[in-house]
């Protein structure tokens, strides 16, 4: 089949509806504008299944491997040095490929959900040309042939989720918080870009398939340049790694990069299901997956990927048990799985059963982007239905909303690992694969499942049990459009999980099985009832249970409950220093030094002037004394001295 | 020594000692006259040295003419009288300085300059001067003469008109 | 040869007398004075410079004499304008003619 | 063709305008100047693409030379090669642009519009010059107009800025000129010449070059606001009426890189190599602590201004740089910051022109009145934090790559200083957004405001699809510059580091 | 003998013809009014410059008492185009003057003065031109009789100019003294730089100082310039100025030949001096007419720095300068000339809020300023280019940047007028000012000049054809 057609296809129909209904949206698509939309969007959905179906199922495969297809390829820009330039391409492998199914499924449920969500706002078209902006944006990110152009999209991504997150700009709060995500991202971009200098001077190129085969083979000469230079005892080939993980660690909302995700919450919810969920938030996960080879070969690089995705997915489960507003739980359990994709790869080995972790990781983000993006939107609903975004001010709910109660349960079922449902699979790998790669980082996941499921079934049972509160003026589940969703992707999670997905998805490319030892499924499913039932005996009716526990935690709640202070820690270093002791100088500086001197050299000329008034006294007598001092002068000084 | 050189002698001392009474008198009239026998002792100078006819023209136009021009503006500015305004002490000692440090320096150079003398006579008959006077050709002073005259008509021009203002269209200014 | 230098020096002495005299004296007329000093002993410098040095030729009586007609005109000239700003304001010290300055 | 049409045409217009009187009348003519400029342009842009030996490295074309003072060997000679007539496509570009947003100018605006198309023809005349002496007389040229722009039609402090501006713009070209006439004396030709082609051929000795380059250097170094000489933008920018500001900031700031790279660099290139590490920290400097002071400003068109003190810091941070992708990524990013920063002028004196102030503080919410002129503020803001799709990402990515090829520590510690800015960019241009743009409505007035008029819009439109052309198809621009880089290159390669 | 009168000394024959023309009518005493007057003056100027043009001739004439040749010629024709000018420009001043011819007497004697010195191969021709171009300009300067600060300048002037010729005479004595004679090619042949020499090298130089106010013999000229009629100021800052300049530039590349190294260093430190000096003084000046003054004197630094390179370019440059100087300065001086008529003051402030009421002749104004600071497209700007070009060839790159730095400081005060006339507000402006038909044609000539000599490089090639 017709790749290039079609993938290209894919880039240019949502770019468009973007700009028609960016320039002329307001003033003739105010009502249509979703639907043009959601039409876009459900074409290039069916591209991107058609596409995933040939590629995986028809003639992806060259002898056992998937080859990686470049689609479309053409230079953009080319540099003075070496052959060193960016190319524009497409390209077709098979985590960009399932990332195009993902990125298209979700946007899609998105659209549709926003159709009734969205419905009375002023500026509906510009939201829709927005999301049409984001999709465009994600989609050029996952068929990057370059990792110049991986950045370019990296950094549209992150403006569209700025406008989106601002998109209520009348709040200060949306205002503030998109603000925060853009920064946080740019200054981990900087990161990113820094790394991408080093790696791509160094191996004298920026195309992916080249700068893998050069850095990741230990012949090359690029390998060797970059192990054996470095700085602080680290090689540069470390170094550059680490920085291009920044850039991933920002984006993907990792420890202690994260801050912006929880905040990230003040746009519209469909958005944080979309983005902050199940797209933007993985693409740090895609890139070192991108990268995989490369990292594979730097040992150090790729424990510290483990870690602080260990870490991440730890500190994010934690605060999530203490806190109360609905989408932020949902924000920080998504960093959490994003913490286990994330070590997935770090404790992966590669190709064959080895790569597991690799293939884990993405299948967790396959089946994630599902789950994840059904309880955004069921949030959605709830919130469409509360108004409110504070758990304590709900209960009791799932007698008016039924449809939301059963998939948002599935949806629970689902993250917390509960067998047959996809994150069940998913999970398990990853737990299979850490047990293979680092035990410690086995039992941190482990526990971190515990307390997935806890918090999640906290969540569930303060909306949907306890007693009900009084809804003031509530006006039924919501319209279609919004039910629909929930049911599509109910659907994924339950199935998702069934796909042999090691067959497509491997770090080489070439399928395995993976086969699950009913001993080894014991401890973690242990851990998770032992979770949903602690939940369920805390939080099924409304009783002092959970004060006397927080209470019993003291200090540690407390701190949990402020997000270990990072926020604050941020704050003071941003403002306090960088902004008193930065900033400030330097505008000080300009006006009163550098400014100032210059003035000062002005005002001293006409200070000087006045001095010398006095040699025009206006006396006749004293200019011709000074006419003859004058002579007398210049006559002795070339007579006696300069001859 | 022979007796030209006392008598030069006596003519240096003469103008000199005029000339710093010219310049340090307390009235203006008494100046006046200072400055007349200076004029007339270098005059003298000039016969000392066998030039009658420089000699001539010194005391014709200084003599007659400006010194009396002087004269008659001192009447005329009513000054006669009493003392002239002294000078400031400051300015003084500057102006003592000033010059005698010029005249040690001018003399110093004199001295080391080496003028080698012409024994050749000076013939300086009035005829001469005159025939050089009015000749056109090389050595001839015609054009500075025409030039000179010129000179002293436009001089004579711009002093009556300046001097011989009269102040009625003064009163109109003022009015 | 003795008398030239002894000129000479009787003529830089006069010079420098009369600038004394130009420097001091607040009066205006006498300022002019003294400026028909300075001219008088620059005079005595070329007739002197004629009569010892270059016989052959008149330059220097023929600028002693122009020097002593211009020094005419100038005293015509100076003595009409002091005259003039005598009148203005019936004062010539030099020193009240200095609103110019600065 | 005749490149001094590009001289003549503004001056005509600026002639035309004279005997007229009413606003009408003069606008309609200046804007067919304009226009008429613009298409000369694009037409010699076209001419350029096909004459054949353009693409031969350095040459120039469409040469021409007339002996001017003969007995001091000054011809007027023109000749463009493609970094030129990028730079003539920005002028053309941005002058059309200015002479739209001053639509409305009533006060005097005869002069206004004849200063203004004397301000162009003087640019025309330096980008196209290869005399030194011409590009010289026009350079100040194009320097003391802006005098009287900004003293009679600028606001603020205007008298002190605009004194200042002018006093700290000829002091440069003083330097210039001292840079000048020691080229014209040392020139190892036979002759003094002020021509470039002959000068590049016969150039200096080294000892002499590292004389004169810091006169050249930092004479047309102030022109591009090198630190520490950079205190007139401020201040000027931020008096001046919107187009002198347009005009200022878009090509005035551009003048200087242009000399530098003409005559600082290519005739100069022992020295240039001497140098390059003092230049490098200079522009360091000033593009991180440019960004720094601009993270406190208040007034918008002070942000601005500095933030084009850090930008243009890029320009001469590449020349520094001596790689030919630095230089050629710090062309690309004088256009780019010529027009992104007129943009940002453009949409400043529209907002300023409705709210009737600039305090950042005292605007809050005008997305909800404003939509077009607020997105324009937002685009030009994305613009100026270097977002792909825009021009000032291509530029910054081209010379950092530039840079990163040295593989000096200095280089690279350079290096990342600047790149750090681009973070202290994002924050303060999403801080005017955030207060300007977004946030609740500062004051119920504003709903009375009306929305960009067509004048208006037809300005920003220019300017953003020059922005886009260069942001999306950046392989033309380049295309364009590569034989005028890879000439001074060459120059470059002959000289010993 | 008659017919090379004729020929070689036309132009000063028609300025002797006039004089006496004038003369006779005054003694005649034929009122006349003043008008006809001014044109038959103006007229005679025209044939004066019409005679002038034809150029091609030189000669001697009175042993070398006077000779001429095409640069010569040339240098007269400015300095009687620029005399014209004023008297153009004068009108509105002379119209009700009581002694209008007596003036014209005065200032057509003097430049008559000004002929015989540039024609002078002698330094007693020299000398007497020197004197009649100066004694009778005293006068001139006291010609507003019943102002006190018009007599006080011209006494200023007058005792100045007699100190100065004095020592100048006195460094003369002192040279013909060691070497016999006063004819400039045989001096040029005999000087040895000996202590003498360079003593009267000083005084004559200080004699040359005084009139093209050099610093430090520049004092007087502040005041002089302030107290003196407008006219009269520009034609002392313009064409007795210009005239010196001229011969001040000969004399020191063909006399002082010989000791060029000498002399080229006094002219360094005294160019830089009065550049800066002049600068300095005229920062802070409030009159007019005062601040016209030093920025006169700040040129003059400019254009020593042009003589100190020592080369054709140098001199060519000088000539090309005083031309384009001219305009500049006459047509300032004519607006404000005007306006002293009016205000009967030459304050700065009463140019505030200038160009409401009367924007062309502000226009002209900073035009005219702009070509003093040398800005392009004026012909000022390619003036100043050369002198100091022909300065750099010395390769002495101090003074070259220090006559950059004075631009500057010069650009300053010249845009504080400009600021004046375009910027600041003002309730009581001055109101429009009517121009008479011979300012008029003037300010035509001058602005003609400032935009046309610069940009068109013709004028500069013929004086260097002329120079080399």
């Amino acid at each position: 089949m017709n790749y290039a057609l079609f993938s290209v296809l894919l880039l240019v129909l949502p770019l468009a509806s973007f700009v028609v209904l960016g320039i002329w949206g307001r003033k003739y698509f105010t009502k249509s504008a979703g639907i043009l939309g959601t039409l876009v969007l459900g074409t290039i959905t069916a591209f991107s299944l058609c596409i995933a179906y040939h590629y995986f199922l028809v003639d992806g495969q060259l002898n056992g491997t998937y080859q990686p297809i470049l689609a479309v390829h053409s230079t953009w820009l080319q540099f003075g040095y070496k052959d060193l330039s960016i190319d524009m391409g497409i390209l077709l492998d098979p985590i960009s490929v399932m990332m195009l199914v993902v990125i298209t499924v979700v946007s899609l449920m998105v659209h549709i959900f926003s159709l009734g969500y969205m419905k009375n706002e002023e500026r509906y078209a510009t939201y829709f040309a927005f999301l049409s902006l984001f999709t465009f944006s994600m989609l050029g990110l996952v068929i990057a042939v370059n990792i110049f152009q991986i950045y370019m999209f990296w950094e549209l991504v992150g403006v569209s989720s700025y406008l989106l997150i601002g998109f209520f700009f009348t709040k200060p709060s949306a205002v503030a918080a998109s603000k925060k995500a853009f920064i946080v991202t740019r200054f981990a971009d900087l990161g990113f870009l820094i790394g991408i200098l080093m790696l791509g001077i160094q191996a004298g190129t920026l195309d992916f398939d080249t700068l893998i085969s050069r850095l990741a083979n230990p012949q090359s000469e690029a390998f060797m340049a970059m192990t054996t230079t470095g700085f602080l005892g680290i090689s540069s080939l470390t170094w550059a790694l680490c920085l291009v993980f920044m850039g991933g660690a920002g984006k993907s909302a990792m420890f202690p990069l994260h801050v912006w995700l929880p905040d990230a919450m003040e746009g519209p919810t469909p958005v944080s299901a979309l983005i902050h969920a199940a797209t933007m938030v993985v693409a740090g996960v895609y890139l070192v997956a991108r990268l995989f080879p490369i990292f594979q070969v730097d040992e150090v690089a790729q424990n510290i990927v483990a870690w602080v995705g260990a870490v991440s997915a730890l500190f994010a489960a934690v605060i999530a048990i203490t806190q109360t507003d609905i989408k932020r739980v949902l924000a920080y359990s998504t960093m959490s799985q994003i913490g286990y994709m994330m070590f997935a790869l770090g404790v992966s080995g590669y190709g064959g059963e080895h790569g597991l972790g690799f293939t884990a990781s993405m299948f967790h983000l396959f089946t994630h982007a599902f789950f994840k993006s059904l309880l955004f939107l069921g949030a959605g609903a709830v919130i469409h239905f509360v108004h409110s975004n504070d758990m304590t001010d709900m209960g009791g709910l799932r007698k008016y909303m039924p449809v939301t109660h059963i998939s948002f349960l599935l949806a629970c079922l689902a993250i917390a690992g509960v067998p047959p449902l996809s994150g069940f699979f998913s999970k398990e790998e990853i737990l299979l694969a850490a047990f293979e790669g680092n035990k410690a980082i086995y039992f941190i996941a482990l526990f971190t499942a515990g307390l997935t499921a806890f918090y999640m079934f906290r969540l569930y049972f303060m909306i949907f049990w306890q007693k009900d509160k009084s809804y003031t003026g509530h006006h039924g589940e919501g319209p279609v459009s919004m039910k629909l969703p929930l049911i599509i992707l109910s659907v994924f999670t339950v199935l998702s999980g069934l796909i042999p997905f090691s067959h497509y998805v491997s770090s080489d490319g070439k399928a395995f099985n993976t086969e699950f030892h009913l001993m080894f499924s014991l401890a973690p499913i242990a851990v998770v009832v032992i979770g949903i039932g602690l939940a369920f005996s805390f939080y099924k009716t409304s009783n002092d249970k959970p004060a006397k526990l927080s209470a019993a935690f003291g200090s540690l709640y407390r701190s949990a409950y402020n997000k270990f202070y990072i926020d604050e820690l941020y704050q003071f270093v941003t403002h306090k220093i960088i902004f008193r002791f930065v900033g400030k100088p330097a505008a000080w500086i300009d006006r009163n030094i550098v400014d100032g001197s210059i003035n000062t050299a002005a005002n001293a000329t006409e200070d000087v002037s006045y001095m010398l008034k006095g040699w025009q006294s206006g006396k006749v007598q004293q200019y011709a004394m000074y006419f003859f001092v004058g002579i007398l002068a210049l006559s002795f000084l070339f007579i006696y001295l300069w001859n | 020594m022979e007796l030209s050189q006392i008598v030069f002698y006596f003519i240096a001392a003469f103008i000199l000692t005029m000339a710093v009474l010219a310049v340090t008198a307390k009235q203006i009239f008494r100046s006046a006259i200072w400055l007349l026998f200076t004029l007339i002792g270098i005059a003298s100078l000039y016969f000392w040295m066998e030039l009658e006819f420089i000699a001539a023209v010194q005391v014709v136009v200084y003599v007659g003419g400006i010194v009396v021009l002087i004269i008659f503006s001192i009447f005329l500015t009513q000054q006669s009288g009493k003392d002239l305004p002294r000078p400031s002490g400051t300015r003084k000692i500057a102006a003592l300085i000033a010059t005698l440090l010029g005249a040690a320096f001018t003399a110093s150079l004199v001295y080391q300059a080496k003028f080698e003398a012409s024994n050749a006579a000076f013939d300086n008959e009035v005829a001469r001067i005159g025939h050089a006077m009015l000749n056109t050709q090389n050595e001839g002073y015609a054009l500075p003469f025409e030039a000179v005259s010129i000179l002293l008509l436009a001089a004579m021009v711009g002093a009556i008109v300046i001097a011989m203002r009269d102040d009625k269209e003064k009163q109109q200014q003022t009015e | 040869m003795e008398p030239l230098y002894q000129i000479l020096i009787l003529s830089t002495a006069l010079f420098f007398i009369g600038m004394y005299g130009l420097f001091t004296r607040r009066n205006m007329i006498a300022l002019l004075m003294s400026i028909e000093l300075i001219l008088n002993s620059v005079n005595i410098n070329f007739v002197a410079f004629n009569k010892y040095l270059w016989p052959g030729k008149l330059d220097g009586i023929f600028f002693a004499i122009f020097i002593i007609t211009i020094a005419a005109a100038e005293a015509a000239i100076a003595i009409a304008i002091v005259i003039n700003l005598y009148r203005s304001h019936s004062s010539i010290d030099v020193e009240d003619a200095s609103e110019l300055k600065y | 063709m005749n490149l001094n049409l590009l001289i003549l045409i503004p001056i005509l217009t600026a002639l035309s305008i004279l005997p007229f009187k009413s606003l009408k009348q003069i606008r309609t003519i200046a804007l067919v100047g304009a226009v008429a400029q613009l298409i000369l342009s694009a037409v010699l842009l076209n001419l350029f693409m096909q004459e054949p030996n353009a693409s031969l490295s350095g040459s120039m074309v469409f040469e021409s030379s007339y002996a001017w003072y003969a007995p001091l060997h000054i011809n007027h000679s023109v000749g463009i090669d493609g970094i030129a007539i990028s730079m003539i496509l920005l002028t053309a570009l941005v002058v059309l642009a200015g002479v739209l947003v001053s639509w409305q100018m009533e006060k005097m605006s005869r002069e206004f519009f004849f200063l203004l198309m004397l301000l162009s023809a003087g640019a025309y005349g330096y980008f196209i010059a290869t005399d030194v002496f011409t590009m010289f007389f026009f350079l100040e040229l194009a320097v003391v107009p802006k005098f009287l722009l900004i003293g009679i039609w600028g606001s603020g402090k205007k008298e002190y800025s605009a004194t200042k501006l002018v006093l700290m713009l000829m002091g440069a070209s003083a330097l210039v000129f001292v840079g000048l006439a020691g080229l014209y004396f040392n020139t190892a030709g036979a002759a003094p010449t002020f021509n470039m082609s002959e000068l590049a051929a016969s150039p200096l000795s080294p000892e002499k070059q590292q004389f004169f380059f810091p006169f050249a250097f930092i004479g047309f170094g102030v022109f591009t606001a090198l630190f520490p000489f950079h205190t007139w933008v401020p201040d000027g920018h931020s008096s001046a009426p919107t187009a002198a500001s347009m005009f200022l900031a878009g090509i005035s700031m551009k003048l200087g890189g242009y000399g530098i790279l003409r005559v600082a660099v290519t005739i100069m290139p022992d020295a240039a190599h001497y140098y390059s590490p003092y230049i490098i920290v200079l522009s360091a400097i000033a593009i991180l602590y440019g960004s720094f002071a601009t993270m406190m400003q208040t007034d918008l068109k002070y942000i601005n201004a500095y933030s084009s003190v850090s930008h243009t810091g890029f320009v001469l941070f590449g020349i520094g740089m001596l790689t030919k992708t630095a230089i050629a990524g710090a062309v690309i990013q004088m256009v780019s910051h010529g027009l992104m920063t007129a943009l940002f002028f453009a949409v400043i004196g529209m907002v300023y022109e409705r709210t009737h102030t600039r305090e950042v503080s005292k605007m809050g919410g005008l997305l909800k009145v404003i939509p077009f002129i607020s997105t324009v503020f937002v685009i030009a803001g994305l613009t100026s934090l270097g977002l792909p799709g825009f021009s000032g990402f291509v530029a910054e990515m081209m010379v950092f790559i530039g840079s990163w090829e040295n593989g000096g520590t200095l280089q690279r510690v350079a290096t990342i200083a600047a790149t750090a800015s681009i973070v202290v960019t994002a924050v303060y241009i999403l801080r005017a957004v955030g207060k300007v743009i977004m946030g609740p409505m500062e004051d119920n007035a504003y709903l009375e405001f009306k929305d960009a008029r067509w004048n208006e819009k037809m300005a920003a439109g220019i300017l953003i699809v020059g922005i886009l052309i260069i942001g999306i198809t950046p392989f033309f621009i380049n295309h364009l510059i590569t034989p005028g880089t890879e000439a001074i290159m060459q120059k470059l390669a002959t000289a010993t580091p | 003998m008659i017919t090379d009168l004729l020929i070689l000394m036309r132009s000063e024959m028609m300025l002797v013809l006039i004089i006496f023309l004038l003369l006779f009518l005054k003694l005649g005493s034929a009122n006349l009014k003043n008008e006809t007057v001014m044109n038959m003056v103006n007229l005679v100027l025209v044939a004066t410059l019409a005679v002038g043009i034809f150029i091609g001739d030189s000669g001697m004439l009175f042993g070398d008492m006077f000779r001429t040749n095409p640069l010569l010629r040339l240098e007269k024709n400015i300095l009687t185009l620029g005399t014209l000018i004023i008297s153009l420009q004068s009108y509105s001043w002379l119209k009700e003057h009581k002694h209008a011819m007596e003036f014209y007497l005065l200032m057509l004697s003097t430049l008559l003065g000004m002929f015989f010195m540039l024609s002078s191969a002698n330094l007693l021709m020299f000398y007497l031109g020197l004197e009649l171009s100066t004694l009778p300009l005293a006068a001139m300067v006291n010609f507003d009789l019943h102002k006190k600060q018009s007599s006080e300048a011209a006494f200023k002037m007058i005792v100045s100019s007699a100190f100065a010729s004095a020592l100048l005479l006195f460094g003369i004595s002192w040279l013909y003294g060691s070497t016999g004679t006063v004819s400039f090619d045989a001096l040029a042949a005999s000087l040895t730089g000996s202590p003498l020499h360079i003593f009267s090298l000083v005084l004559i130089l200080a004699g040359f100082g005084f009139k093209i106010s050099a610093v430090p013999f520049h004092l007087w000229t502040a005041d002089v310039y302030e107290g003196a009629p407008v006219s009269v100021t520009s034609y002392l800052s313009v064409i007795s100025k210009g005239a010196v300049l001229f011969v001040f530039g000969s004399v020191l590349y063909t006399v002082f030949r010989s000791m060029d190294q000498t002399w080229y260093h006094m002219i360094f430190l005294i160019a830089v001096a009065t550049m800066l000096v002049g600068n300095l003084f005229a920062l802070r000046q409030q009159n007019m007419k005062r601040f016209l003054a030093f920025s006169s004197i700040a040129q003059v630094g400019f254009i020593l720095v042009g003589i100190s390179g020592q080369s054709t370019e140098g001199s060519a440059a000088l000539i090309f300068f005083v031309l384009i100087y001219l305009f500049s300065n006459l047509a300032a001086f004519g607006v404000v000339s005007l306006v002293s008529q009016l205000r009967q003051s030459e304050n700065i402030d009463d140019y505030k809020g200038f160009h409401k009421t009367n924007p062309a002749l502000a226009w002209i104004l900073a035009i005219a300023l702009f070509s003093l600071a040398g800005i392009p497209p004026t012909a000022g700007f390619f003036g100043k280019f050369f002198l100091i070009l022909a300065g750099a060839g010395k390769g002495n790159w101090l003074l070259i940047s220090i006559a950059a730095l004075n631009m500057i400081i010069s650009l300053y005060y010249y845009l504080r007028v400009i600021k004046a006339m375009f910027m600041d507000k003002n309730e009581s402006p001055l109101e429009k000012i009517q121009l008479p038909l011979s300012p008029k044609i003037a300010f035509i000539i001058c602005l003609a000049g400032i935009l046309i000599t610069g940009l068109y490089s013709g004028a500069y090639e013929y004086i260097y054809s002329l120079v080399a």
